[in-house]
């Protein structure tokens, strides 16, 4: 009857305009996304000067926690003690603290201790659930039905406790907070990962990969991964927002490095003391973890969006 | 202050109203097994002590008195005193008090007194009310302590409350009963109507002027600052040295008293080899500048330490000389000792890098901050300090793997250095040290000192000995003392009158009332 | 009225088939709350099995408050009194008989039973959850709804960055700025504690903003896709006009979602109230949690955690059984 | 031509041109289109997929979407000119009320959380200014009736998913009903309906215009409902009139060569059996039609049942029995037809057969070996022997692969060969299948529908299968790259002595390609015989609709795409 039928999804569902048969090709979902993005125009799209400005941000942020020393106008221990509490001033622009010391310096050096454990939770939170999420969602059965109901189940206790249980039992540091958030991501990734995989397994080309004869880590290493592994790169870009956030929560709630390593959570912490008549203690270092943050997730949807 | 009416005029005391205090937040409040002012509003001692006399004060009990070797103390009871549970202050429940102490050192609690129980006997009934306190050995300090709050007298259905959960919950005689309690967040005092059984040291009788106490419990210094600068609270508790000047600035008054007992110091865990050789100990005692301590992190509510007791106590001697700030005192003991400058800047000896762990309380902003100074402080003679900050450190703390405990304790005593270092041949105290010649250049006599110092009755041959374990733990850097740190410190809003500390440096809120 | 008559009789014809679907529906879903728990309990009670550090001894040193050490045999004593010494199924299965009854062991820090420590906790993380989440849903569905409806493209831009940006907040920053502000400047509201409703505005708003963000964003998201959908098209043919196609139509449909994820929503809460909780020194699950983490107290952690998991479980029980009520493509099956 | 009277015009469009703006990039989507409806009338506007139909209806009805952009035209409607509306209130008082539209898909067009007798009421309550609720229901109620419904009261307090397709699509006449319009357009009105109910709702809304003397847009690509039930025909291509008129001189004799292809490549009721294209070179022996009764059974299918469990989230546990009962045979060298409208099965036993999904119970005996319960090894045997092409080009084809890894894949998988070999086994299949070799290097994206196909059949003929399954391999393409792909596969055929098993929803289409037909209804085989006598002697009802349901345009002797 109708050529156009290509859609034959449950017609419950409700097609978006875009899910509608497009001829040029990228009907599937599965292109690759960066054909797909160079196909969008991406040039145009990252000119926007809210992306333009997010990156810069990051970008600074690496510089920062790459190269702390240069970036520093003080040394972030050196105390003086002329310029305790001092208000933010061109040579202080975050202010001291009431040991005297440089605060926009103890935030530069803090950038290295909080991203190095963002990043470190992320690739924990990836690294697993490649490969719990990878090999559940293709090989299906009793694995993958087990390892969906413990996404659930982990699903059901908020991250933020699953990491501080952890850091309960495995103490408290830089390190064991990264470690503590990124097994709290687990299921999260999972959870994407899996359901990736399900739905490119499902797909004909797959099937008509595996009736070609191509042996199962053939057919996950030529067709699955590379079309579930999209997602999981934009989540990861997501994610690395989130990450920082739980990491400074946790490094605020006192479960971070020890004095003296700054850190992002525990320097605004560290300032509640004086929040009464110190402002720019808290507030300075939160703003910027805000907008550090606020850029990555802007970048995030960014990436998200051109897969 | 700039009160018109000094502070002890009884003239102007207004009757009722609510106090608002934002305190620190404190797991327990049970006076046997905690410090703090919470204990002197909900409980009361057989006697009292004046804080700068040194002179004992009837409180429950009328009239004491002990025999010459100090072994038999006689405690004449008030009439008509009554915990809030009804049962009368009297010999019986003050019998069960004592008798409470045993059974909760077998328990494995009562820490506080341990030390005045080691030889404790029995209590006999004498009539209703006359006990007599009987020990097998002499007992100089026991009056001190039974004048604080740690030997406070609890009804004596709360010794049938378990340990943990008699850390609030209790029954006490105090002029204050604890009308509701929400853990970590608030505690709302009433007081008791027909209280009338105040100290010989307190400024009015009978009840006390305030209605209610509203205790809002808040771990942070600046918040509880902020509710006293924004008319929320009449008292901030342990407010931060920055802050307290400008609270003092806005016309609020600060309450302090140097502590008693044993001052901030650092103590070593001798399971570590580091810490087991006398040359780091030393050359860790001369590289910190205790100056630096008080005047950046503590305040000068918190002076340097000049012993490894508090001035406050009886049997203190002045040891400045020996913990003067001396970093080429400390490079040369290291250097003598055979550790030598590394290129990292840390010292080495065989193969081994210099390099402390020193734990302290997490929630002790002063300690935190006098720890980054110290860490600063030995890293110029060569020593390497990581920080581990933690909360709810305890016995166990050695099993952390510190090398370096920055702690304080609080005793009327000087006793207390018996309790803390005598080394009695059980493992009740693994940390600490051994008499071996590689850790103590003074063998056993410490402990000879210590012993002889607790049954001796003689003032002035007590003192001797006292000074003679002082200086031996200073010497040996048993003991490394840092600041004498304030104690009961709060700033109050002008309209709080009346408040004062007690001789363990404890707030007594009794005698406050509130002006306009 | 013949009308009202058939009227009925279609009702009754559709009605009594739901009733029995959804008697099967309901059991179906209490079954899975309660295998949620189950599952929690056990995942965390493996997890802190495998723990390095020893319970009995962190409840001695708690016990004693000064620094006598962990005498080895009263730590035997304790191991003994609450069943350590034993096999770990036997401990896992005695524990679990245990926690089904309500009793969760005794909190090493305070010597109470956990289950007593929790209930005490729990009206405050309730009430301030509660309020944080009326407050969120209405701030969230706001901004999705006039985010959709306004015009001129800088409001819109603005309105749909919201979202991120309120989810890219962090909530101790949040809080401390609140104070800072309502409390300590305009000296407004009370900067900590709880009791009255002005205490409860702060910590309500800090944790409201990370819901709403959720909800604004998941409600917007749907709400441009379902005025974009097919129907939408049709209404627009059929002469509706914008506003109502928004208010009637597509609001209907899009909460649908957003009623999901506020079931969800509650994980997220209670994540929040341990640093708004800890914030504001306000009692509550969260504070606790904060508080047993840093004294070890390992009863009361997984008491916690799985309370957790309980509220999670009975909000989308909740959730699930006001769903049908919202889409009624759920009430037969 | 169309008679120059203006007396009884409703519409008059005149030189409509409509772009859409996409990423730097002008769509040209309709140029310089003019046609009047006048009362009464019926007129189609007919054209392939993406000839610009559903732009003019939205441009009529001012719904086009942001990046469009109306370059030209008037479209005179009573005393206004639709294509100079711009204020939103105005249109909102046309939409629905003198312009009613009835879109293509029913099952996605009404809302879902509202009652269906709430969605008509809001309707009455918009054009008509009715309130009482009484009054609004009897109306509703009366309209349900008006356009077929007998269940109206029932269906007035149903939600939309508790009715069928037909029953959602006469609600939407319905509501179209009731802004008593002058103008009823209405884009694909039945494409989204299975075959057999889109009968019942044209009849409906055909009776419901000549009662009423309503004018008609239809637009529709199905050429069948354009010659039955118009009364004149606008023939479109690329935004362009081609060919115009009274709808039996345009079906009878079509002018302009595209409306003539557009006749021609559907298939038709009258089609007959498509027989390989004479080759010269071809050294293969024509074979017997229809097939030789003695010849083997390749396959056998016994007694198969299968059901798919699915677990909603909050849905629960629903078991489908998609198939049941199903048993029929396959003659070694022929086609085997399988039909049957969507969701009848015809996948899931596709599947089963290919040895891609197992049945519950019932067998399958390949040259007589049972498959369906045959472990790894023998199931890997069967997969060489037995290839499967998928209904969609679109997601059959690793988007991320080339051509030549796409061919090569099965050599790749069963390790035939080695890897130059491959690329020429897979040079030559593309060779085959009508592609050169420049397409080695293209990615799917990079092609056609109708190519990406081809190579889909590439790589089912690389492995030289004994069956290949072809699971609706046409019907995502348009009409006349259908009729290209089916002479290839009959050419195949030949060629390579292959058996077919072919499966559809479309009988012409079966018809053309199949020796054997079975018919599926329900997951239930209702009917099974060679193909001409399914088509003479029908024995079940639901086959006879199937077969009415064949576009039924009347053709010329020249038009059969099979040249003898
Ligand atoms: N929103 C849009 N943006 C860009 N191009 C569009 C848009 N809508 C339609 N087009 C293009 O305009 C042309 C005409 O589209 P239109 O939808 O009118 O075709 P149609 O004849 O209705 O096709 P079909 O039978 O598939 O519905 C096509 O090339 C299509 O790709
Ligand atoms: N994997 C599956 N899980 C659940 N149900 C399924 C699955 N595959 C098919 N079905 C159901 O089984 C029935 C038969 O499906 P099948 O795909 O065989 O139909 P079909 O005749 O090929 O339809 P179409 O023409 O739409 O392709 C349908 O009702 C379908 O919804
Ligand atoms: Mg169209
Ligand atoms: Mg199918
Ligand atoms: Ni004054």
């Amino acid at each position: 009857m109708s050529e156009e039928t290509i859609v034959d999804e449950a017609p419950s569902a409700y097609p978006t305009p875009d899910v509608k048969p497009d001829r040029t090709g990228a009907r599937a979902g599965t292109t690759s996304w960066l054909r797909r993005a160079r196909a969008r125009g991406v040039p145009a799209q990252l000119l926007q000067p809210s992306l333009v400005l997010a990156v810069l941000v990051l970008v600074v942020v690496v510089l920062w926690a790459l190269f702390p020393g240069t970036f520093a106008p003080h040394d972030p221990y050196a105390r003086e003690l002329t310029d305790k509490l001092a208000a933010p001033s061109p040579d202080h622009p975050f202010g001291t603290d009431n040991l005297g010391r440089d605060y926009l310096s103890r935030f530069i050096y803090g950038s290295r201790t909080t991203l190095v454990a963002a990043l470190l939770a992320l690739a924990i939170g990836f690294t697993v659930s490649v490969l719990i999420g990878l090999p559940a969602g293709y090989l299906g059965g009793v694995i993958d039905e087990i390892v969906g109901r413990l996404i659930d189940i982990f699903l059901a206790v908020p991250g933020l406790l699953i990491s501080l249980m952890l850091v309960t039992s495995i103490g408290f540091g830089t390190v064991n907070i990264a470690v503590a958030v990124g097994a709290g991501s687990i299921a999260t990734f999972t959870r994407v990962l899996r359901a990736e995989v399900l739905r490119v397994r499902r797909s004909d080309f797959v099937t008509s990969a595996v009736h070609c004869g191509v042996r199962w880590p053939t057919v996950l290493r030529r067709h699955i991964l590379p079309h579930a592994i999209g997602p999981m790169i934009a989540l990861a870009a997501l994610e690395f927002g989130t990450a920082l956030l739980s990491i400074s929560a946790l490094s605020f709630l006192g479960f971070g490095a020890p004095p003296p390593t700054p850190e992002w959570g525990s320097l605004v912490s560290d300032g509640r003391a004086y929040l009464a008549y110190a402002w720019w203690l808290t507030t300075l270092p939160g703003l910027a973890i805000v907008l550090v943050v606020v850029s990555a997730n802007r970048v995030g949807t960014f990436v998200e969006r051109i897969r | 202050g700039t009160d018109a009416d000094p502070d002890g005029s009884s003239a102007q005391r207004r009757d009722g109203g609510t106090l608002v205090v934002y305190a620190v937040p404190n797991p327990a409040f049970d006076p046997r097994q905690s410090f703090g002012w919470l204990n002197r509003a909900l409980s009361d001692s057989l006697l009292d002590r004046d804080p700068t006399t040194g002179r004992f004060a009837p409180w429950l009990a009328e009239k004491w008195e002990h025999n010459a070797e100090q072994t038999e103390f006689t405690f004449r009871l008030r009439k008509g005193a009554s915990f809030s549970d009804g049962v009368p202050v009297n010999a019986a429940s003050v019998k069960a008090n004592f008798d409470g102490v045993t059974q909760d050192l077998a328990a494995g609690g009562g820490w506080y007194v341990r030390g005045q129980f080691e030889h404790y006997e029995k209590t006999e009934i004498v009539d209703d009310h006359t006990i007599v306190v009987k020990f097998s050995k002499p007992n100089p300090s026991f009056l001190t302590t039974a004048a604080t709050s740690q030997l406070a007298l609890l009804s004596p259905a709360s010794f049938k409350i378990p340990l943990e959960k008699r850390r609030t919950h209790f029954v006490a005689s105090g002029p204050f009963v604890v009308e509701k309690y929400v853990p970590d967040e608030r505690l709302v005092l009433k007081r008791r109507e027909d209280y009338a059984w105040g100290s010989g040291l307190a400024q009015h009788q009978g009840r006390a002027a305030i209605e209610k106490i509203d205790v809002r419990l808040v771990a942070e210094a600046g918040v509880r600052e902020g509710a006293l600068t924004s008319g929320e609270a009449q008292i901030a508790e342990a407010p931060t040295v920055d802050g307290s000047a400008l609270l003092e600035k806005q016309g609020n008054k600060l309450y302090w008293r140097p502590t008693v007992g044993i001052p901030y110091s650092l103590q070593p865990n001798f399971r570590k080899p580091l810490v087991q050789d006398i040359a780091v100990r030393r050359a860790v005692l001369k590289a910190i500048n205790r100056e630096e301590l008080s005047k950046n992190a503590t305040g000068k509510i918190a002076p340097p330490a000049t012993s490894v007791i508090t001035r406050t106590l009886n049997g203190y001697q002045d040891f400045g000389a020996l913990l003067r700030y001396d970093q080429a005192g400390a490079r040369k003991i290291l250097d003598d000792a055979g550790w030598t400058l590394g290129a990292d800047g840390v010292r080495v000896k065989n193969g081994r890098r210099l390099s402390l762990v020193i734990i302290g309380a997490a929630e002790n902003k002063p300690i935190q901050d006098a720890m980054v100074l110290i860490k600063e402080q030995l890293k110029t003679v060569g020593i390497e300090v990581t920080i581990k900050p933690e909360t709810g450190i305890g016995p166990t703390w050695w099993q952390s793997g510190a090398d370096l405990w920055f702690s304080g304790n609080k005793s009327a005593e000087a006793d207390v250095l018996r309790k803390m270092y005598q080394n009695n041949g059980t493992t009740t105290q693994p940390w600490l040290y051994s008499d071996s010649a590689e850790v103590s250049s003074h063998g056993k006599r410490l402990q000879e000192v210590l012993q002889g110092e607790a049954v001796e009755v003689d003032a002035t041959k007590r003192n001797r000995l006292l000074a003679e374990a002082q200086e031996i733990l200073i010497e040996d850097a048993i003991c490394i003392p840092l600041v004498e740190h304030e104690s009961g410190f709060v700033a109050a809003a002008p309209r709080v009158h009346g408040l004062r500390l007690d001789s363990l440096s404890n707030l007594v809120v009794y005698d406050a009332w509130l002006g306009k | 009225m013949p009308d009202t008559k058939t009227r009925a009789r279609a009702r009754g014809r559709l009605g009594s088939r739901r009733v029995s679907g959804q008697a099967r529906y309901i059991i179906r879903r209490v079954y899975y709350a309660v295998f949620v728990v189950w599952a929690a309990y056990t995942i965390t009670w493996l997890l802190l099995f495998l723990m390095p550090s020893n319970a009995a001894e962190v409840m001695l040193r708690n016990v004693s408050g000064g620094d006598s050490a962990a005498d080895r045999a009263a730590v035997a004593a304790l191991e003994h009194r609450y069943g350590l010494d034993r096999p770990p199924h036997e401990q896992y299965l005695t524990l679990l008989f245990r926690a089904v009854k309500g009793d969760f062991g005794i909190s090493t820090a305070t010597g109470r039973p956990v289950i007593e420590v929790i209930g005490q906790a729990l009206p405050g993380t309730i009430q301030l959850g509660l309020a944080g989440l009326v407050l969120g849903t209405f701030l969230g569905l706001g901004i999705a709804l006039a985010a959709n409806a306004v015009r001129a493209p800088f409001l819109r831009n603005l309105l749909f960055s919201l979202p991120p940006l309120f989810s890219s907040l962090p909530a101790f920053f949040v809080g401390l700025l609140l104070v800072q502000f309502f409390a300590f400047g305009l000296k407004l509201l009370p900067a900590a504690g709880a009791g009255t409703a002005a205490h409860l505005v702060l910590p309500a708003i800090t944790i409201a903003i990370p819901v709403s963000a959720g909800i604004a964003q998941v409600t917007a998201k749907s709400l441009v896709a379902n005025l974009r959908s097919p129907y939408a098209d049709y209404l627009r043919a059929k002469g509706v006009p914008h506003r109502r196609i928004l208010l009637t139509h597509a609001f209907r449909n899009a909460i649908i979602p957003a009623t999901t994820l506020l079931g969800m929503s509650i994980g997220g809460i209670l994540a929040g109230a341990v640093v708004v909780e800890t914030v504001f020194s306000r009692q509550g699950l969260g504070r606790l949690m904060q508080t047993s983490v840093t004294l070890q107290d390992i009863p009361v952690v997984q008491g916690v955690v799985v309370f957790s998991a309980v509220l999670y479980a009975a909000a989308n029980l909740l959730v699930d059984l006001v769903y049908p009520k919202i889409d009624p493509r759920i009430s037969i099956g | 031509m169309v008679a120059e009277s203006s007396a009884g015009l409703v519409l008059d469009v005149e030189d409509l041109g409509v772009c859409y703006l996409r990423a730097r990039e002008r769509i040209e989507a309709v140029r310089g289109v003019s046609f009047q409806v006048r009362r009464g009338e019926r007129l189609a506007v007919i054209g392939e997929s993406g000839a610009g139909k559903s732009t003019i209806a939205n441009a009529l009805l001012g719904l086009l979407p942001g990046n469009a952009v109306i370059d030209s035209g008037v479209a005179r409607f009573g005393d206004r000119d639709l294509l100079a509306i711009r204020s939103e209130r105005e249109w909102n008082r046309i939409r629905g009320g003198a312009i009613a539209f009835i879109p293509q898909d029913p099952n996605i067009a009404l809302d879902p959380v509202k009652r269906v007798g709430q969605q008509i009421d809001e309707t009455l309550r918009l054009h008509r200014r009715l309130r009482d609720r009484r009054e609004l229901r009897r109306r509703s109620v009366e309209l349900l009736g008006q356009a077929g419904l007998p269940e109206a009261e029932r269906v007035y307090d149903a939600f939309p998913h508790q009715l069928s397709g037909g029953q959602r699509q006469r609600v939407l006449i319905a509501i179209a009903l009731g802004g008593e319009p002058e103008l009823i357009i209405a884009d694909e009105p039945t494409s989204g309906l299975d075959v057999t109910v889109q009968k019942l709702v044209l009849d409906a809304l055909d009776d419901l215009v000549r009662s009423r003397g309503l004018s008609v847009l239809l637009i529709t690509h199905d050429l069948a409902v354009a010659a039955q039930r118009t009364d004149s025909v606008v023939v479109l291509r690329d935004g362009r009139v081609v060919d115009r008129g009274d709808t039996v001189e345009v079906v009878a004799s079509p002018r302009h060569s595209y409306t003539r292809r557009l006749f021609e490549a559907a298939p038709s009721r009258s089609a007959r059996r498509l027989t390989a294209t004479p080759r010269p070179a071809a050294g293969h022996a024509e074979r017997d039609r229809p097939q030789r009764p003695d010849a083997a059974h390749l396959v056998t299918v016994t007694g198969l049942h299968k059901s798919y469990v699915t677990r909603g989230m909050r849905s629960g546990k629903t078991v489908k029995r998609a198939v049941r009962e199903v048993s029929f045979a396959i003659t070694e060298g022929t086609t085997y037809g399988l039909v049957g409208e969507s969701g009848s099965g015809k996948s899931t036993v596709a599947r089963i057969v290919a040895g891609i999904d197992r049945p519950d119970c019932g067998t399958i005996a390949y040259r007589g070996r049972d498959v369906a319960h045959a472990g790894r090894a023998e199931r890997r045997r069967l997969h060489r022997a037995v290839q499967y092409v998928f209904q969609n080009p679109y997601s059959s084809l690793d988007p991320r692969l080339d051509v030549a890894e796409i061919v090569a894949e099965p050599l790749h998988g069963f390790k035939i060969g080695a890897r130059g070999e491959r690329l020429d086994r897979a040079a030559e299949a593309l060779v085959a299948v009508g592609l050169d070799t420049s397409f080695l290097r293209r990615k799917p994206v990079e092609l056609s529908g109708g190519q990406r196909q081809r190579v889909a059949i590439a790589r089912a003929i690389a492995l030289r299968p004994e069956l290949i399954v072809l699971d609706e391999p046409t019907s995502a393409l348009d009409v006349s790259v259908q009729a290209q792909v089916l002479r290839l596969l009959v050419d195949l055929q030949h060629e390579f002595g292959l058996t077919y098993l072919f499966i559809s929803h479309d009988l012409g289409v079966i018809r053309l390609v199949s020796d054997r037909v079975g018919v599926l209804h329900n997951g239930a085989l209702v009917e099974e015989a060679p193909v001409e006598q399914i088509f003479t002697g029908p024995r079940q009802d639901y086959t006879r609709r199937l077969i009415d349901a064949i576009p039924a345009a009347p053709r010329t002797e020249s038009s059969e795409p099979s040249a003898r």
